[in-house]
């Protein structure tokens, strides 16, 4: 569904590159999860995965980015984004501002299209019901809140239906309530089908929802697994992404033998609950 | 924006280009008319059709000059305009919180030329007007022409390196400040007989006391404001440009083409775009905008 | 939360199309301004301005925004020129060096009435008219769509960019920053208060022209829209009435050689 | 130097009446955060400290000073206020010259205000960064800049809000370093935050607030261990005390030692 090439990429302006001779596979229908520290990148790949770079951004852009079967550099920027849209990190600027109640707004990109009218509305319809925000349509959409700011916005690339959606720290701007709110969208959107590439460093939420997570470090991606497994790794502290306290707490207790040596290490509280779990039961008996 | 041929969009290109050029044919039309071909006696009289042909000459020639101007916008030059706005509106209200004795209320309009040229100068000139009409007050309508004016000359003034050094930008500005009072006059004189504020209006009273004719007090009185808020203008802008990181600066087309800022040598750009894909930089991006039909 | 003097209200006013009431403006003004007689104005005002402001239900708020802009003006207007108009030869009141002349009262009261004209419908109409209906109305007409995105952010965007400005005068406070002192100090104090909103502001957009791309603004497609304008016969009809009306107010003068 | 809220209630001028009635004395050198969901008056009642708000009730002190009496420039001499969203304040062309804005203000000597300047950019690791544009750097950065350009001020009281979003694992670390430090100084730090991690790490004292209240006020773990004042603030308790719950511990530890050393007894 994405595949990457050897990418390696310098912004307009810059001599040194941001990314390096990146090579990166995603399936359809999956969810990705990529993560790195801050200032490793990841705003980049996001806007290279959706076509803004080089169709925006200029720059030096090399090796190939396929994505839904159109490589990105032959294609407009108009048939790229038909085929991969970008939630930005923050809801405030991905809202077009041109309209005025939420209703118009999630409408705005069908309408650049030409959509027509009756199907516009049953696709409103659908995308409000399928995000739970069919109560705010009729809001301004500046009224809301942040968190329903960003399902918003969220909703707002939905509605496009473009195969493959790309999500640059969508709960950057959230307290913790509005975090769980888009966390739970996710689900809905993994049922219908899109194929989701998430940009976050909630890793305790990432663990939860991705299938796979791509480590972003030293203009690489350089590692890759399964979400537990490669949340847990160790070298995601020399990465400079970190773990959860679950992991901490798990991995000192391994230290200190209080639980086997080959313990998969925990990330979200389901894993550490049943880790501790079986742990204290294993003692109990 | 003109460097490759977008063939599609050639038609839209010659029918913009005659917009402008009769949008700036009727300006300039309006006022010979208004200053040169009027009787000073029927100027004198609020019994014709002067203020008629004010408010119509230069409405409709903002106007066509704002259609032809939008058309070559792209869409990241769009999205930064009604910020430009914002800023004219809101820059005005804090200096009168600070409480300086100037407007200030253009600054929005002279960054946008100066990042992104004359065009789009243009569009928020006529724009920042239409918001003042919808948000406070409808008298600035018939003065859109004014922030127009404003736009191009702060444009092509960036073209010409008025903004690369900062003595050359108050210059610039008073010279930007001298043509705004001459065309807004007959606006103020035909269609607000003088009275447009407080202070303005006794001014305006002071000279046709002292015997100007009731256009020629109006245009006195802009050249004793204008030149002076335009050069204060202008400064604050190459200042805040100055104080900007060259990377947001050079990241505008117009920026890199007319190397506005100057320092940054051209060639160092182009070394870094050239090798690129083909459709590296911006220029392609923005032609495939300015082949969108608008209507 | 937008910035507008909109007045939600459900009258026959509010319900117009856009752009009949645009092109009854338009109307209005072309013809005071051609008629150069105060009292056409007044009968305007009279007959069409004040009835449709009763109907609106905006009538009290029109009064009160009118007033506020206009009592300045007509101040300074019949002050200035009645004592001032360079035509100005019969004296009616003296006192003094002053003299308040006749012609220039006159002169002041021909410019007042359509002043007062212009900004009444122009104000009701923005009372009557959600500026997004407008423009919904005006792309319909083949305005580009630019200009209403423009103008409809704008809206929406001052409230936003003036709580920025806010918080960039009470961060550089905060700070230590102080606003007092001389005009030259307190020029210079803009820029740490300046800087912050523009780049702030224009990295916004950066990332605003990026979501508008993703959402197909760049398209070449022929743009539809969800809410329907609601139009009428009746109101085609008035449309080229006023027009007619218009242009007959502009030959008027003319014909009866009052110029 | 002591901080002390009497009766502080303060209503917008929309009507909105974000704080109600505070009453909270903060000692001089004591780690303070405050901790709420999003609206629930934390901003507009920390704020009162530096004059941005003056109380629409009650009082507030910052040592011997009542906030009234003084505008917010002369309250910055002792209270430093590092905002959210550094992208408000920072202006100048060079990081150092940015730091170095709030110390010219205060009039401090070249001398001591370049001793402060160079002190700041250490602590913040920001030392190698000082002659760049600040827009040059990542938020994570830019958030440190700004939180340098307070330290620098070398105010009694540092109020920080949201001093972790945006701030990857050595960020978050490198603020707790500097929570730490300023306490062995003797100055006072007054913290608003959505991180409870951090929050349960690293502060003497949490003030749990919804709708303009004080719900609960005490140590880190007297507080986490009120579940209904966890749900009525709307947050979430730190990850360690919700994984004490999933194991049905009576205790919720807060940092991995602390849960560490629970293990062998509630296992057993």
């Amino acid at each position: 569904m994405i595949q990457l090439d050897d990418v390696s990429y310098a912004y307009p302006d810059t001599d040194h590159f941001v990314l390096s001779h990146m090579n990166l596979s995603i399936p359809a229908g999956s969810v990705t999860g990529i993560v790195g520290a801050s200032g490793a990148g990841k705003t980049t790949l996001a806007k290279i995965l959706s076509g803004f770079i080089p169709h925006v951004d200029g720059g030096e852009l090399s090796g190939t980015v396929v994505v839904d079967g159109v490589t990105i550099a032959e294609a407009s920027l108009a048939d790229a984004v038909s085929h991969v849209g970008l939630v930005i990190q923050s809801p405030f600027n991905q809202i077009s501002g041109a309209k005025f109640t939420v209703r118009e707004e999630l409408a705005f990109g069908l309408e650049n299209l030409g959509v027509p009218r009756d199907e516009m509305a049953v696709r409103v319809a659908e995308v409000a019901d399928l995000l739970g925000i069919t109560g705010l349509l009729d809001r301004s959409p500046y009224a809301l809140s942040g968190g329903q700011q960003q399902l918003v916005a969220i909703a707002s690339m939905i509605i496009m239906r473009t195969p493959v959606l790309v999500m640059d720290e969508p709960t950057s701007q959230l307290d913790p309530g509005g975090t769980r709110m888009v966390f739970d969208v996710m689900s809905s959107l993994r049922d219908s089908g899109i194929t989701l590439v998430i940009f976050e460093h909630k890793l305790e939420l990432l663990r939860e929802h991705a299938d796979v997570v791509h480590v972003l470090a030293d203009h690489q991606l350089i590692a890759h697994g399964p979400s537990r497994a490669m949340l847990a790794d160790p070298r995601m502290e020399e990465w400079g992404i970190g773990s959860t306290r679950f992991t901490a707490a798990a991995s000192e207790a391994r230290t200190k033998k209080l639980l086997p040596a080959d313990v998969e290490l925990p990330v979200s509280i389901e894993d550490a609950a049943t880790v501790f779990a079986s742990f204290a039961s294993s003692k109990g008996a | 924006m003109s460097s490759t041929a977008a063939t599609p969009a050639d038609s839209k290109k010659v029918r913009n280009r005659i917009f402008i050029a009769v949008g700036t044919i009727i300006i300039i039309a309006t006022y010979l008319y208004l200053v040169v071909g009027q009787p000073t006696d029927i100027a004198q009289s609020s019994f014709s059709q002067s203020g008629l042909i004010a408010i119509a000459g230069y409405v409709v020639g903002a106007i066509l000059l704002a259609i032809g101007a939008i058309h070559r916008l792209p869409t990241a030059t769009v999205a930064m305009v009604p910020v430009a706005i914002a800023l004219n509106i809101v820059v005005g209200q804090i200096v009168s919180v600070i409480g300086l004795p100037v407007y200030l209320d253009s600054i929005g309009t002279v960054l946008v030329s100066a990042l992104a040229g004359p065009a789009a100068g243009v569009v928020t000139g006529i724009l920042t007007n239409v918001i003042w009409g919808l948000t406070l007050s409808p008298i600035a309508l018939p003065y859109a022409v004014v922030q127009v004016i404003i736009g191009v000359m702060a444009g092509y003034a960036a073209r010409l390196g008025m903004f690369r050094l900062f003595y050359l930008a108050p210059v610039a500005g008073a010279i930007t400040g001298i043509v705004c009072a001459i065309v807004s006059a007959p606006i103020s004189a035909f269609v607000f007989g003088g009275a447009t504020g407080g202070g303005t209006g006794a001014i305006v009273g002071a000279f046709q006391a002292m015997g100007q004719s009731l256009l020629g007090a109006t245009t006195l009185q802009g050249l004793l404001s204008d030149p002076l808020d335009k050069a204060i203008s202008f400064t604050i802008v190459v200042l805040i440009l100055a104080a900007l990181p060259s990377r947001f600066r050079q990241r505008f087309p117009f920026v890199r083409q007319y190397n506005v800022f100057g320092r940054k040598a051209p060639a160092l750009q182009h070394q870094t775009a050239a090798p690129a894909a083909p459709a590296a930089s911006a220029v392609p991006a923005a032609d495939v905008t300015d082949a969108t039909p608008d209507n | 939360m937008s910035s507008t003097l909109f007045d939600n209200r459900k009258s026959v006013i509010h319900r117009l199309n856009p752009v009949t009431k645009l092109i009854a403006l338009l109307a209005i003004i072309v013809t005071v301004f051609a008629i150069p007689l105060w009292w056409v104005a007044g009968l305007i005002i009279v007959l069409v301005v004040v009835p449709a402001a009763v109907i609106s239900g905006s009538g009290g708020r029109l009064l009160s925004l009118s007033l506020r802009i206009l009592l300045p003006i007509m101040l300074v207007l019949f002050i200035v020129q009645g004592l001032t108009f360079p035509g100005g030869k019969t004296i009616i009141w003296q006192w003094g060096i002053i003299d308040v002349t006749s012609e220039g009262l006159l002169f002041a009261l021909g410019i007042g009435s359509r002043i007062i004209v212009l900004v009444l419908a122009s104000i009701l109409l923005v009372l009557t008219t959600h500026p997004g209906d407008l423009m919904s109305a005006l792309t319909e007409r083949g305005m580009s769509p630019k200009f209403a995105y423009i103008i409809s952010s704008t809206l929406q965007l001052i409230p936003a960019f003036k709580d920025r400005a806010d918080s960039i005068l009470l961060a550089q406070q905060a700070r230590g920053l102080s606003l007092k002192g001389n005009p030259l100090r307190r020029i210079k104090i803009m820029l740490p208060l300046l800087s912050p909103l523009v780049l702030g502001m224009f990295t916004d957009v950066e990332e605003r022209s990026t979501a508008m791309e993703a959402r197909a603004f760049g398209s070449t497609a022929r743009r539809t829209s969800l809410i329907p304008v609601a139009d009428s016969m009746v109101q085609r009809i008035a449309r080229w009435l006023f027009i007619v009306l218009a242009l007959a107010a502009v030959a008027t003068p003319i014909l009866l050689g009052l110029l | 130097m002591d901080v002390s809220f009497s009766g502080v209630g303060y209503t917008y001028p929309s009507g909105v009446e974000a704080v109600k009635g505070i009453t909270l004395d903060v000692p001089s050198g004591q780690r303070f955060a405050i901790v709420g969901q999003n609206g629930a008056g934390k901003t507009t009642l920390v704020r009162h400290l530096n004059g941005i708000f003056q109380p629409t009730v009650g009082t507030v002190h910052v040592g011997d000073w009542a906030t009234t009496g003084h505008t917010i420039a002369e309250l910055s001499a002792r209270v430093g206020y590092v905002f959210q969203n550094p992208d408000e304040q920072l202006f100048a062309r060079k990081v150092i010259d940015d730091v170095a804005f709030g110390p010219k203000n205060l009039g401090f000597d070249d001398e001591r205000a370049a001793a402060l300047v160079a002190a700041a950019l250490e602590q913040t690791g920001l030392s190698a960064e000082a002659e760049s544009h600040p827009h040059h750097l990542s938020l994570s950065e830019r958030k440190r800049v700004a939180l340098a350009a307070v330290l620098a001020m070398d105010t009694p009281v540092v109020v920080l809000d949201e001093p972790t979003t945006g701030q990857d694992e050595h960020g978050v670390r490198m603020i707790a370093s500097i929570v730490a430090s300023l306490q062995e100084q003797g100055r006072t730090v007054i913290a608003i935050t959505h991180d409870m991690d951090f929050c349960a790490e690293n502060f003497d004292r949490v003030v749990a607030m919804a709708h303009g209240e004080v719900l609960a006020d005490g140590t880190p773990t007297e507080v986490f261990a009120k579940d209904d004042v966890l749900t009525e603030a709307r947050v979430e308790a730190p990850q360690l005390a919700r994984l004490a719950d999933a194991l049905h511990w009576d205790r919720r530890p807060l940092t991995v030692d602390a849960f560490v050393e629970q293990l062998p007894r509630s296992g057993a």
